[in-house]
């Protein structure tokens, strides 16, 4: 296993010069989480818009601090989500879930939704580095539920 | 002999222990597997590849080493899991059984004097809150690991011990008074499948369906049924599981140092910890700390990494010959056993002389002489037994005995062993003068 | 290197593991015996002998194996009672040190409880009855084991949790203001011996003596000096040893699963227990339970024999080659790595970075890079790091980091091992652009 | 080793035929012993007589239940402490305990003090028997030395 393969250039790119990065208004929901291995932490911030089927992640943002796969996956994730319907961004994370689960299983994946992620499959080969690139990933399934269930009841 | 299940003298095979002799020369014929079983070579090479290959603290590392060792040992947590058709993030290793009661048992303690506090605890641990006059409910036939925790608790909490009796026969008092013995104070049903005593197999539907019309916890003392037959945790009775199951690993062909504790899921997140350090730990500060969800949270420290693998071999081994081929395996060794011994005259069973529900771990005391003597003329033979009250005192008292003579079996075990067993013992009473 | 007194060439024959390679084809550097040690054939070899000679549960049968078991299994509590100038019966096998540290903090929590409830305890137990204001002293750079199992009990008696901070140099900031940190409320001292994310040793001198005036429990985490160094518990300072000491067997060559407590006689005589079940008690009945001395009273439940025996085999093993020479070995290591370390533009130990008074246990931070990726490409070269706050995430937050990377060392390292980190650190950061 | 070792016919004797045994009056002070391993007994009285250097032991009784080791040691011993001094007594009781040793350690032992005792040399390479032989000579040396400070202190 080389380093370059868990390293991928995607990904020291998107580490350096991170997308989305920043915490930005308005938000619905605010969500702090810890990587309790690592002592890392993101903070992430959701707003929905449109209603019913057509709800969409109209904004991401988040600021933390972590190794550079959390980084960079924080980063590809904000691509991933941001601007596209609910629905396609949580296939997206289950997608990305799955990917990370790639080393346990053999799985289909879809690329299309999974884009800059792809790259993360060299991560799932190390299971001590899983929980870096899934924390922003979890953090915004977290957020955007919540957000969710809000607006549900609101 | 050929009707038995399994081919014993190929098993015998794979136990290094067991090619062994004892006193001068002894065929060793080890009836002690109640205490503690041994452990065939498939389990000592499985230990001793993860120390020659991948030793490094699990949960910890970023290396290859810890990455391995993380793996093999998440991968034992699955095996023993699937064992008794549980989910892995069910599965808390603990270094016996006694640690998986006593945990269970300071739950309660931890959750009271918690909330006498008012500090915060997970959802759901109201039920583990204990007051004056609640009621903690085992039976006579319970190990001391069942009863000695609860008696502690009782006396931190003022909580009140109750207890189901033995009939004459051996058998759990079930019948009659169930309803006014489990009541709305009820907090807590802790019973043993099999008791390591009696060998009486606990049916426990009756109680367990009458804890849960209270609303008490069920918990189940599973350390001489989960290694001798197929326990599903999710259907130990009428379909239904019960909360938390305590057994050990090192009674199954596992390694020293190992036991485990099953628990429902909703039962565990709702548990705040007991051992608490490294690695249970979601977030900590000198002001405060919160916890991981389990099964990390009960699994304080560096664990017996090496131990959880070896104890995954042995359910490889288990699985290798079957679960219900070794129940039936030890109840063709029932059938037998039980009249063999009864020729004996003198000797009295202590326990259910019947084979249904019960498991082949026989006590027994004879006339005129005390077990220790019995045991130490069998020792002689080569047959190793256990004497005295096998950590079930008051199951003694019940019988006003002070010890028996206990021959507990196991899949290595066969005819021969019992006839090596009936042959000593009738030693013994000539020796002894009194036959 | 020829002046280093160990033959640290030889030494790496006898284990096993570090004869193999890791990631396709690198020599294993490890540096992680901070977390758990590797084990010598020797200590494999004596935990097989007892699974495949004298495996049965130690002081429970009347059998030969029983005996042997019995023997081999104190036996090893004699070898390390004596390595640590003890008595047998102040040594307690636990499942590791966290067990121990815990079993400590539950002293405090059943002293409390009962006392509440006027339920008998022993002699001189008074000391461990907590009330809201006594106050308990630990420090800012304790390992999470003791520090969440005193948070633990301060949250269940209304206790108040104190500490000594830390000198931007990583020293136990131990001067000023003594004697208001530990006053007429403090009821426990419990402080780390040597740091396992700073390398420092304390000189627990001080904080001791202070604490012996009012009269507070003494207690020793000296799970990263006892495998590194001569520690003699009734010497541990200025003549005078603590009351308690606790550390880990699998990080001084012993097996996984096991860890160890030494207590002054008369104060484990004064411990109510806190394991119950088998074997710890003196007698039981259904209405009461009396308990037997120590060190049975704290080891309730079938043993970890095999790895008590190991750990036998492994202190034997540390005697031979002697524990004054790993000292200076790892004396030697740390003169070295030092400099070697601070050559390295953008890295900053975080820790003394002067050799008196810390082991050979390095935490740093590289600028620029995160250490899981330091740690990463380190792995990569072959050498295992660990990454983290090292479950001492209160000294991380005192320093205003993250993580660390951290390298430990122990006996079969050596300076070869030493350069390999040195260039893997510099390759990371030519990996990572930053150099 | 042979069952016979363990089993001396003096053992065997004292066993079948115990001496002293019962429970008497009048006594200073009566102990009760509990092996913890087997559940087994021994209820011990004894009347200590004298003064000075000259206390003897007038009477040592008992009663109880165990194997026929701690049976016969107990008959053994009331052989050996019943009337004497209690130093010699007292004496007896540290070379019984040395004989229960010397598995472990290499004695000298004063054959004169132990009397029968000596038949239990074979139990002591029984380690799990050793607390069986010891049963009543712990409880007659706790009650002794009950008696005595009571003595003392009256
Ligand atoms: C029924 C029963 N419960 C509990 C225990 C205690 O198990 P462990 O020794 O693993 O703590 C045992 C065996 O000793 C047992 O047979
Ligand atoms: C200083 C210190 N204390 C406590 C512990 C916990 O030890 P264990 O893992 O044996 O419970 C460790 C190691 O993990 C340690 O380094
Ligand atoms: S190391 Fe913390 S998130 Fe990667
Ligand atoms: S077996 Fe109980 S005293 Fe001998």
């Amino acid at each position: 296993m080389q380093l370059e393969q868990m390293y991928q250039q995607v990904i020291m790119d998107h580490y350096k010069h991170p997308h989305g990065k920043g915490l930005r208004d308005p938000f619905d929901v605010e969500v702090h989480h810890v990587n309790p291995t690592c002592g890392d932490e993101i903070t992430l911030r959701v707003k929905l818009g449109g209603s019913g089927e057509a709800v969409a992640v109209e904004d991401v943002s988040f600021e933390g601090q972590g190794c550079s796969i959390s980084q960079a996956s924080a980063s590809v994730m904000f691509d991933q989500v941001e601007g596209t319907s609910l629905t396609e961004a949580l296939r997206a994370n289950e997608e990305f879930s799955a990917l990370m689960q790639s080393a346990v299983q053999d799985q289909e994946l879809d690329e299309e939704l999974l884009g800059d992620a792809i790259a993360f499959s060299g991560v799932a080969q190390y299971p001590a580095r899983i929980k870096c690139a899934l924390l922003a990933w979890m953090a915004f399934k977290d957020a955007a539920s919540q957000a969710l269930a809000k607006e549900q009841t609101s | 002999m050929s009707a038995q299940p399994l081919d014993v003298s190929r098993i015998k095979k794979d136990f290094p222990i067991l090619q062994r002799t004892v006193r001068d020369g002894k065929r060793l014929v080890y009836l002690d597997s109640g205490a503690t079983s041994q452990k065939p070579n498939a389990v000592l090479d499985a230990e001793r590849h993860y120390y020659e290959t991948s030793n490094a603290a699990a949960h910890r590392g970023a290396h290859q080493l810890a990455e391995e060792s993380t793996l093999a040992y998440e991968a034992a947590r699955a095996k023993v899991a699937a064992f008794v058709g549980a989910q892995p993030d069910e599965i808390i290793f603990t270094k016996n059984a006694t640690e998986s009661l006593n945990l269970i048992a300071y739950t309660f303690l931890n959750a009271t004097t918690k909330a006498a506090r008012g500090e915060s605890l997970p959802d759901g641990a109201e039920r583990f809150v204990l007051k004056p006059g609640d009621e903690i409910v085992v039976s006579e036939m319970e190990h001391h690991a069942n009863l000695v925790p609860w008696q502690e608790l009782c006396a931190k909490t003022g909580a009140t011990l109750r207890w189901f009796g033995i009939t004459e026969a051996g058998r759990l008092h079930a019948e009659e008074g169930i309803s006014n013995l489990i009541n709305e104070r009820t907090k807590v049903v802790s019973l043993v499948h099999q008791s390591n005593i009696l060998g009486t197999v606990n049916l426990l539907g009756l109680p367990f369906k009458r804890a849960r019309e209270v609303g008490a916890l069920c918990v189940v003392d599973a350390c001489q049924s989960i290694p001798h037959m197929p326990v599903d945790v999710n259907n130990i009775y009428a379909d239904q599981g019960a909360d938390l199951v305590a057994w050990s690993g090192h009674k199954m062909l596992g390694p020293t140092g190992i036991g485990v504790l099953w628990g429902r899921r909703e039962v565990l997140d709702s548990m705040p910890p007991f051992l608490s350090g490294g690695s249970m730990i979601e977030t900590v500060t000198m002001q405060g700390t919160t916890f991981a969800k389990p099964p990390q949270r009960f699994e304080a420290g560096v664990p017996m990494m090496a131990q959880a693998v070896g104890l995954g071999a042995a359910v490889d081994y288990l699985n290798e010959i079957g679960m219900d081929r070794i129940a039936e395996h030890e109840h063709e060794l029932t059938e037998y056993t039980l009249p063999r011994l009864s020729e004996i005259d003198g000797l009295t069973i202590v326990g259910p002389n019947t084979s249904a529900d019960r498991g082949s771990t026989f006590s027994f005391v004879v006339d005129g002489i005390h077990p220790h003597d019995v045991g130490q003329v069998l020792d002689s033979h080569g047959v190793a037994v256990r004497v005295g009250h096998h950590c079930a005192w008051p199951t003694c008292q019940h019988f006003k005995i002070p010890a028996t003579v206990r021959a507990s079996m196991y899949l290595y075990n066969d005819f021969a062993d019992v006839d090596a067993l009936v042959d000593g013992v009738r030693d013994a009473q000539k020796f002894f003068g009194v036959s």
